[in-house]
């Protein structure tokens, strides 16, 4: 239930974005609400992930200012790390770790919950979990393989996994769909389209079309820096 | 308390401000450097024990605390860019970094010069000579760490870290004299009040001093100036100065 | 449903994860990972000791002068054995995300970064100073050198960790970072090694050396509150 | 104009592949003439990439032979590499040169000819080429960047120009489409077609579906393998 | 249209890519890359500088002492050096993929990988020879010495990259083989250190010191001659 009114969860203000003398960007606003899935199109090297990794803070834009629930987010920083779920194109899984050792560090790190909101602090419970992450991204059967043994695919699985379990309301996603089998596909379009009803927002990059999501509910920014 | 050094947070108005203040800083430096010079070369007494190797002091002195000077400001400045974002800061520390290690290695080559005569050998592993040694890697750590990032800003901050870590050597190098026995000479200069030198010496000392500190200054300031445009290479102000050039 | 019942949770969440479980969680993960590959452990140390069996054979087998330079050769030896290990600290975690991640944790990275350091001496540092009196014997040091080379070590070798974290840091966005690493880290390194030599040195004179010990202390305590903040920053800057 | 009756390019026979003790296939055994497109399906991990670097030659097999014109591929091991072009999950770009010297270089190593079959050796006309490829994957503006300056798409675009170039009948590619956009992965489907017709044959995995090709020209070959 | 005109051409191309045009292709190549990042010939050069450095501050300042050991200390900081750069042979070419496609061009392998060694020793050993000269006077080094040190550098320092390209073509495939790395190589670099210093020595005392001379020559033509073989089934494995 997309609120239009409420206070954007992320608000970018006349982002310019200056890669090698290139204007990537320029003057860009926009508004993240709560119940919004916003993909951003635009051919190779139209800088989707420059922008990306502005909203998610790991980059400086040359001007303009993200803001998070109307806060600049270099003020709220550790506030607003707590609410973001960012996955690259590189996905931070450590090839000499076991698929369940990987989640497992991921979800402490970024601190783990479960659904009702109760803070899991039993070990064994937290055990249980991650087996239920790995099974839904379908590696049943993998938990104690080496990541660097797992094929491209599993391997960003277990990046994926994460989504499963996250409580943070921003979801900043560059190519999730990259080396996933269409089922996997499909299961994290309909992942997508439930965050979003639970008041979530998700903002992702792909060049395939979204299928399974209702297109109505797609908002679409497209950067049209056309290369040459 | 700081509100006066706004402006100059503005790249354009520091560059039409370094416009203005270049005239005058070069002529000083030249005027400090040749009266400095002269005197100092032609007109000052040779030293009864060193003879006229002596002279090198007027520049092998000047030189080595410059390079530790330009290392403290460069440290300074980075203090600033890291702690208050100020992307100029940034821009006078790149300015910084290869003024410093020419006089770095002029210190060290015009002392090895002099320790030629002196102590009969070009180079010895002296507390002082060696910290000055390692005082030039760090200069050349920086600029290479300048060098290793495409983007200036990042490259900026990286740098400024780095000579913050490094500014632990300048007391090291600073004190070594007094904490080691070392061949090198103690503070003969800067003894507070009661310099252990004569006034004849002293005066033109302090001229070369002076100027090579402005020739510094000067450099300093046109390198500064590039790195201005360079990092605003975008901005319509430098797009506009550099048509006003061409035209 | 709105956004209030996720937020809620987040910072109930984050205050129970205080700074000692980040801090015991990267720990725990790095030497994880060192012990899957156990040559981690064991290289360092190896390239420690060969570089240590080299001098006496390009020097010569004399044990006077082997014994006049043994702690030069040993405590360069330590230094060159970390340089050779500090990129682990950080290029693997750089190359496949994992960093990013960490710094886009609700945790302060300084937490995260001193874990990461910490794993990273307990894995090449603490087994130099397990070795050395070993190499000392094969370096006829001075018997009265050996508790000052021993304490130098383990005051000493922490700082080699920290400022060499430093110098990682910042090169590990830079392709290639291999070589400037060194150049970065080793003029950081001359000081520890400076008033390291001089205090066994002075030990094998019988003379006292709590003087050079107090620097190298004040060393390891400098460092190790200014460090993990600095490599914070680096962080940062090499990932953006 | 595939020839049914020719002698298959590539020929496998009775492949076995186990991967930490998981049999991924067993006794597969495939003929591919000139004309194939072959497109290998299967979920994540179901040893698509294993068994295209297995036809390439660049792991063994556990069991069964690869014949190239029904040699066996250890046999005539330069020949079938000069008749081979592999790209695999990796790109085999070079970040610190540019995009222009990185497709110089690939072409010269794996011996660039033009399509009129005679060699080229004057620097000029090589030149002009690489810029004809580099335009042809719409990285024209870009021959001067550093590849580690280029966006993932743009990265991957540097490898896969070489297929414009490349005489090689037989073209093995390990989901080609990653992080292209759609537009590319049109003109790649085109340049797929026109290879068969030319008499050569396309070995390739992807998730997402072939859009433009005739779905009857296309082999599939389904790797089952069913996780856990 | 059949396959015919593709292979026909296949093969006419081949021939006329002699083994001398992929070795300067490969050559080419590895020396722009070096080139862009200038730093590639300048940092081993500088870390020789600094480990050169380095010792005296650890053993202390006595012309005497340093003189003695100064062979010693220049050869091991030359193989200290060129270990570290070693990893800039294979490492990046692996980890992007550039090796895979190595190995399927139609060239020999022995031939790109002489290439890639030959660039190497231009980028790393060349520059350490030029510098040598100085870094022996700050060492006091026996003046009777100087010819005897460049012409072993100059006939050593290829060994140490041959020999070297050996065990980094081992451990590429290995994440994080830095270290072994060292283990390798170290090994079969002792001897290149033996007879080096060894004929620096001899010099110093003004004796003929051909003998040593023709045994690392020896070494020089058996490494030239075997490696690059050696390095391309290494690779083979590696890449598996
Ligand atoms: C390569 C060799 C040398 C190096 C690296 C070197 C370095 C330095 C440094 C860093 C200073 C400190 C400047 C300051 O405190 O502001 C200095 C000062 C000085 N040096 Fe040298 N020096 C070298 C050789 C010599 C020689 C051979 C002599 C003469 C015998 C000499 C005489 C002096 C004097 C008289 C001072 C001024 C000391 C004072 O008043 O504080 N130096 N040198
Ligand atoms: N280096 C390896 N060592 C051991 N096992 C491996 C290795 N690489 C892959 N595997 C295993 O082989 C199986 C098949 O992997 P492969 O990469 O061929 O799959 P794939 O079909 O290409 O999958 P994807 O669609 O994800 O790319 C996987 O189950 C994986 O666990
Ligand atoms: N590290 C970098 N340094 C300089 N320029 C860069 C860098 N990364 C990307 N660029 C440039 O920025 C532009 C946008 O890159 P970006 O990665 O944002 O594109 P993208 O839209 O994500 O493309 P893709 O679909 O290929 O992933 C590209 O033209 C690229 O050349
Ligand atoms: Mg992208
Ligand atoms: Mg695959």
């Amino acid at each position: 239930m997309p609120k239009p009114t409420s206070t954007p969860l992320i608000s970018a203000v006349k982002l310019t974005c200056i890669r090698e003398e290139r204007l990537l960007f320029d003057e860009l606003s926009l508004d993240i609400h709560p119940g919004d899935i916003v993909q951003v199109e635009g051919p190779n090297g139209s800088g989707k992930t420059s922008l990306l990794r502005i909203l998610s803070g790991l980059s400086q834009p040359y001007d303009g200012i993200v803001n998070f629930k109307n806060q600049k987010i270099n003020r709220c920083r550790e506030e607003f790390q707590q609410n973001l779920l960012y996955l690259g194109h590189l996905a931070g899984v450590k090839g000499e770790m076991t698929a369940e050792e990987n989640l497992k560090f991921n979800l402490a790190l970024h601190g783990s919950c479960d659904n009702n909101s109760s803070v899991i602090d039993s070990a064994t419970k937290n055990e249980q979990n991650t087996l239920a992450y790995l099974a839904k991204v379908n590696l049943s059967g993998f938990e104690d393989s080496l990541a660097s043994h797992l094929s491209a695919g599993q391997h960003r699985r277990i990046a994926l996994s994460r989504l499963y379990q996250s409580n943070a309301p921003i979801w900043i996603l560059d190519e999730p769909f990259t080396a996933i089998d269409k089922q996997g596909v499909a299961s994290l379009e309909a992942l997508f389209t439930g965050h979003a009803q639970r008041g979530g927002c998700v903002i992702l990059t792909t060049h395939q079309d979204l299928i399974s999501i209702n297109p109505d509910q797609i908002k679409k920014i497209t950067l049209d820096y056309s290369y040459a | 308390m700081w509100k006066f050094l706004h402006p100059y947070a503005n790249p354009e108005t520091t560059y039409h401000f370094t416009n203005k203040l270049l005239p005058w800083l070069t002529a000083l430096a030249a005027l400090f450097l040749s009266i400095g010079l002269v005197w100092a070369l032609l007109f000052a007494p040779a030293d009864y024990q060193q003879g006229d190797s002596f002279r090198i002091f007027y520049v092998h002195v000047p030189a080595a605390s410059l390079s530790m000077g330009i290392y403290v400001s460069m440290a300074i400045a980075a203090l600033c860019s890291l702690v208050w974002q100020l992307k100029l800061a940034d821009a006078s520390a790149a300015a910084m970094a290869p003024v410093g290690a020419a006089f770095t290695a002029i210190a060290l080559i015009t002392g090895a010069a002099w320790g030629k005569p002196m102590w009969g050998t070009w180079w010895i592993w002296d507390a002082r000579l060696t910290s000055e040694l390692i005082l030039l890697f760090l200069y050349l750590g920086v600029i290479a760490l300048h060098n290793a990032f495409e983007d200036k800003n990042l490259a900026g901050k990286a740098a400024g870290i780095l000579t913050l870590v490094g500014v632990i050597n300048i007391p090291i190098i600073k004190y070594s004299v007094d904490w080691w026995n070392t061949l090198h000479q103690g503070s003969t200069v800067s003894k507070l009040g009661k310099p252990s030198m004569s006034l004849d010496m002293l005066w033109p000392f302090i001229f070369c001093f002076i100027g090579f500190a402005l020739l510094a200054g000067v450099i300093i300031c046109l390198r500064f100036r590039n790195e201005i445009l360079a990092r605003n290479s975008i901005r319509p102000w430098v797009r506009q100065l550099v048509e006003k050039q061409l035209a | 449903m709105t956004e209030q019942p996720i937020d809620k949770a987040n910072t109930d969440r984050v205050k129970q994860l205080s700074y000692r479980r980040a801090f015991m969680l990267v720990l725990k993960r790095d030497l994880t990972i060192a012990m899957r590959h156990k040559d981690d452990i064991i290289n360092p140390l190896l390239f420690f000791v060969i570089i240590i069996t080299l001098f006496p054979l390009g020097i010569g087998p004399e044990a006077q002068t082997l014994s006049r330079i043994a702690p030069g050769i040993i405590w360069v030896a330590a230094l060159l054995a970390t340089l050779l290990s500090l990129d682990r600290l950080f290029k693997s975690d750089h190359l496949d995300g994992s960093l990013e991640q960490m710094l886009l944790s609700p945790h302060p990275i300084f937490v995260l970064v001193l874990a990461k350091i910490f794993a990273h001496w307990l894995i090449t540092g603490l087994p130099l100073i397990l070795i050395a009196p070993l190499l000392a014997v094969l370096l006829h040091l001075d018997e009265n050198s050996y508790t000052a080379l021993l304490l130098t070590l383990l005051l000493g070798t922490p700082v080699l960790s920290l400022l060499g974290a430093v110098g990682v840091a910042l090169t590990v966005g830079i392709k290639k970072g291999g070589v400037l690493l060194s150049l970065l880290v080793l003029p950081l390194y001359i000081p520890v090694l400076i008033f390291a030599t001089s205090a066994i040195d002075t030990a094998a004179l019988g003379l006292p050396y709590s003087g050079q010990l107090a620097i190298i202390a004040a060393l390891f305590f400098g460092s190790l509150t200014l460090a993990p903040f600095a490599v914070g920053a680096a962080i940062k800057v090499s990932t953006n």
